[in-house]
């Protein structure tokens, strides 16, 4: 029996659950040459501002144990360029594009999507109120209930494709967030994006990224990222898109299991560009192995207890 | 085309207590590799270290027919994944994704002069192989800090380079830095065309740099930034260049790692 | 040069800065057969409530990339029986005591602590705010500022021993509860205590521990947990004890540039129960290397930027 | 006292495609070992994965002049530790600290018979040892799932133990479970004082439980909860005890793993 692997997200159908993480996959294009990109579930762009940003000076990551912190600091070439230089190519190899998008102000995110919404082959705004690596925007839409809330549903009425925001771990009550996300009239939630961090070298005494702190991703964080997705399903109804140190099957299962309606693959595709056949393939095989038609069928079936 | 291959280990030589030489069946990875590029080696098999490293295309291994059979990398050790690899063995697999990056340029130069300090000798094998089969003039200038850090000179002679060894405590060749003598050739070279090529430390690829600018000379420099992916796609490899009117950074794994020397901005490089 | 290891957090002196984790490592006598457990900076105790606890059903423990989660839930011998059965053979064996003190109610808290100070041998009390595994005590003190501030005055009138609130990471704001602690007249601050977190079995769909969610330590929350020490030795002038994924010496001087007085370490000892040696030893190199006299000259001397 | 060791691997031999014995260099480590106890071998370098694995001690090793220079383990690959010892080979080093755990009891019955299925083997090696020696009357009543699952018998043949084996796929010895031939054994043993010993999987062992308490044999149980540390810290392996009024946890790691068996509430155990 075929297995679907489909998911709707608001007005967002995707043909499988995994979509390439924000940061991770570039614009997309870097790994067109090298794998069929358009066979993805889709492609979460890197952050957009309205403008290009040249980011932090290197070295901008740094390994840690299972994991990795970053701080590239949102390089960027903004959304006109994307536009006119990315968006065709893309449009071309059939990709369904989630668009990362990133403002210092609700006015610039506002901007940057409603051009977007302009644009032709868009098909989500994920919305990056959780970017822990810049100080003038991001991360303090995302710390703060009310202006999660006041962006959020800003941006809904700028525009009219599926409004995806992003949420960041680094707060007490994840899931209370996800609600006022619900409430503003978001298609979806993402989370997680990377936890606030840091590394020092004791040699100099100074932090090893060059922009002090950074953004933990990875394995390392996979446990983490799997209770925040649990407790935002217990808390709302719209569909989550669920990420943190995916790097195989398993885990791709274990976060739609949590309550993901879709995943999100950043670092692993760092250390494996061809990891994207083996968690299709790893899905289908469990599916069968399983007897679940549809993946979403798995969605948030988690028993408690015992 | 990038493409990962489970490749074993054929052999694993150790030149020093630093050094060594890890040949990968990897014909497929071979046949599509050109020279300067590199690949991004997994070291272990879970998640720590997580990241894969990157190598230079040391040599492209060939089959008695000359087929291509693998590639080699020329490690040196400083670090976790780096000791990793000193310490496979024979029959061990490894993920290696390649080729990856800008190869060197095609230059029509009279003369190619190539400078490498200690590990930057990587790149050079598979050029030096290249610019042979067009029985081209090669230089090598060599550096390292003593006769054991020279490895692999009688190789680039066999393939027709001049050598010009340096050493920092003058066991072997000149006593010093390897710039000295380029400094003195580029002087005396008179009205021959000469294209530099340069990998090895950063300092000593920026004397290069102005040696080559002073001199005329096209020169092309292998740079090393920490690489997150080697594809693209993390924005971690980034090197400042000075093409356009404002500085800007771009991404030396796709386009380099080989660079034009006049784009760096130096100041701007770290390690 | 002999180097100075010392340390002083209130009235509380170590010898070193290396003290033996919560829940890692018994009650010390455990490890007194193997090892000099005196010759320790100090031992915090497994966490004592008044009465003794069963804890959680097994499995209490699952591995997960470079750390571990764990939902023992606080099994104990009860504060009586610790002073009865074990700080005797501790105090022969010249162990700096450090208590782990849970509560349910405050009252409980301040009971327990006054036994505590009763007692002989008790060098000071780490309050545990911050135990994720169990639902009725412990992080709901640690996750609301007037709820931190409320418990660590009270247990302040109910003790003259040095008292050491221990925070917990899943807060979106780690100094605040640092500076409620230091306003409510704690002598230093410990952290990080666990992340909430969680794994899931994917063929029986439950979660791999039987009480569901878990706290994440190990190496895997390394940059986490310096960051938040960062930024509280940046909030507060109380000490710092810092924990979170030590391994080696490298990792303990980097908790204290970050701005630690002491470090605890708690699953490295579980891979390794003759870590502590290579921590003093490694320590005592790298200031011979950089010439510091005093360990103290090392906390907090982080420099910004480039 | 347990030591720590960064053991050399001696050998390392394959049994099937999951069960291999790997003998370690650790002479003060098995000089204090005593029959039925564990190590803890850490798998990898690094952090991941981060814990160690217990393995019980199965043999100790001893030099032509019978002083022992180390210890060896049965390993099953079951997941990602097991797999790392499956694939280590001679000269690689991994630490080893141990020995952990209470020992088998020693008994003075007039037979000891000893229960195990498959890996659950391990344990007995060196208890057939210690009662060879007082030429104690022993029998080991052996199950797996095909004959090939059937390691080490004639090893205890040659210590004097009478072998009872048993198979699922009746390939070698009776056909069934070990449970069987065990029960008729304890029914025909007369007067005859008997002390059980088991070790496998826990329904196999709980059957054997209930069988020595119907028999009115002494019974110890050699129990395999996940151990976090191995020596009391963590609090994770406990098992529920019904020694006092009520049920409760005791760390398997240092009480155990070897318990009488009527001590345990079988309800209460995973794995
Ligand atoms: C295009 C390219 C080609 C290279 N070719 C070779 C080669 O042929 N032979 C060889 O021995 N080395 C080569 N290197 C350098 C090699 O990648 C690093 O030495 C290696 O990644 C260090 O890994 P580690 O785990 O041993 O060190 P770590 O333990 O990660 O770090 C140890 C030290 O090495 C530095 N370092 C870490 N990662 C890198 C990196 N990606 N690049 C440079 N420095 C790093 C760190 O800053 C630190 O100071 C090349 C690097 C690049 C970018
Ligand atoms: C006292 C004791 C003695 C043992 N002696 C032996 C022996 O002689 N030979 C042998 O092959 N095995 C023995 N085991 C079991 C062995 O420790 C586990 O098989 C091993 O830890 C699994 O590690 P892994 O990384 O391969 O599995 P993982 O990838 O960690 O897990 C795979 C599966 O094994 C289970 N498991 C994980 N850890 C343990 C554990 N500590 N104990 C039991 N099951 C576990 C998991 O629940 C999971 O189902 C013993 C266990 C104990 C407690
Ligand atoms: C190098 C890097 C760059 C990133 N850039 C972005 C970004 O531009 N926008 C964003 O929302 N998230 C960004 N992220 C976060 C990832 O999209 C993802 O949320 C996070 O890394 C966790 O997933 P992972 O563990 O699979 O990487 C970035 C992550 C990394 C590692
Ligand atoms: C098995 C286990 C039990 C723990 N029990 C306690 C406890 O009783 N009280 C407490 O304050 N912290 C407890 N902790 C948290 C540790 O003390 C420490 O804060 C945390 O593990 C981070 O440090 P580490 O990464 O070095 O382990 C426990 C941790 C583990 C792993
Ligand atoms: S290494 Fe990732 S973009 Fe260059
Ligand atoms: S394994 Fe840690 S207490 Fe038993």
């Amino acid at each position: 029996m075929a297995r679907d692997l489909s998911v709707q997200i608001g007005s967002l159908s995707l043909k499988n659950p995994i979509i390439a993480a924000s940061g991770c996959f570039g614009y997309g294009l870097e790994y067109a040459g090298s794998l069929d990109i358009g066979a993805l579930g889709g492609v979460a762009s890197k952050g957009l501002f309205l403008n290009a940003r040249e980011g932090h000076a290197p070295p901008r990551i740094v390994e840690t144990p299972s994991g990795m912190l970053n701080a590239i600091g949102l390089q960027g070439i903004g959304v006109h360029r994307y536009i006119s230089e990315k968006l065709p190519e893309l449009r071309r190899l059939g990709v369904t594009n989630i668009v990362n998008v990133c403002g210092t102000t609700i006015d610039e995110y506002c901007e940057v999507s409603r051009a977007l919404t302009d644009a032709e082959g868009v098909h989500a705004i994920e919305l990056n109120i959780s970017c822990p690596n810049i100080k003038e925007g991001g991360i303090q839409f995302g710390c703060i209930q009310e202006s999660t809330y006041a962006v959020v549903s800003a941006v809904r009425k700028a525009t009219t494709l599926p409004l995806i925001p992003k949420l960041t771990p680094n707060v007490t009550d994840v899931a209370s967030f996800a609600r006022q996300c619900e409430d503003a009239g978001a298609d979806g939630v993402s989370l997680v994006n990377t936890f606030l961090a840091m590394a020092i070298d004791i040699e100099t005494r100074r932090p090893k990224l060059t922009n002090g702190m950074g953004g933990l991703s990875g394995p390392a964080i996979r446990p983490i990222a799997v209770r925040m997705v649990y407790e935002c399903a217990q808390a709302v109804k719209i569909p989550i898109i669920g990420m943190g140190g995916i790097t195989c099957a398993e885990d791709v299962i274990e976060f739609i299991i949590a309550g993901a309606a879709a995943v999100q693959v950043g670092t692993a595709n760092f250390v494996d560009p061809f990891v994207w056949n083996k968690l299709i393939d790893g899905l289908t095989s469990y599916m069968e192995r399983h007897d679940i038609a549809r993946i979403t069928d798995l969605t948030n079936t988690m028993t408690k207890g015992k | 085309m990038a493409i990962d291959v489970l490749a074993e280990i054929l052999t694993n030589r150790a030149l020093s207590a630093d050094y060594n030489v890890v040949e990968f069946a990897a014909p497929d990875l071979a046949r599509l590799a050109e020279p300067g590029q590199f690949v991004m080696v997994k070291t272990s098999l879970g998640n720590d270290p997580l990241l894969r490293r990157p190598f230079s295309i040391f040599e492209i291994l060939r089959d008695a027919t000359g087929q291509p059979r693998g590639v080699s990398i020329l490690n040196k050790r400083v670090g976790v994944g780096t000791n990793l690899i000193y310490s496979t063995k024979p029959g061990d697999r490894l993920n290696v994704l390649g080729p990856l990056g800008q190869p060197w340029p095609r230059q029509t130069a009279d003369e190619h002069w190539m400078v490498a300090g200690g590990v930057g000798l990587a790149p050079f094998v598979t050029l030096a192989e290249t610019l042979a089969k067009t029985n081209a003039r090669m230089r090598l200038f060599y550096g390292g800090r003593s006769a054991s850090d020279l490895y692999y000179a009688s190789l680039f002679e066999t393939l027709g380079a001049t050598l010009v060894l340096t050493t920092e405590d003058g066991s072997q060749g000149e006593k010093g830095r390897v710039t000295a003598p380029l400094e003195r050739a580029l002087s005396a070279r008179g009205t021959t065309n000469v294209t530099l090529y340069t990998c090895g430390p950063t300092p000593m690829m920026r004397a290069v740099a102005t040696l080559g600018a002073a001199h005329h000379c096209q020169t092309f420099v292998s740079l090393e930034q920490v690489m997150g992916c080697g594809m693209g796609g993390c924005y971690s490899c980034v090197v400042q260049v000075n093409d356009h009117a404002t500085p800007h950074f771009v991404r030396s794994c796709i386009e380099g790692p080989v660079f034009d020397a006049s784009r760096i901005i130096w100041d701007a490089l770290v390690h």
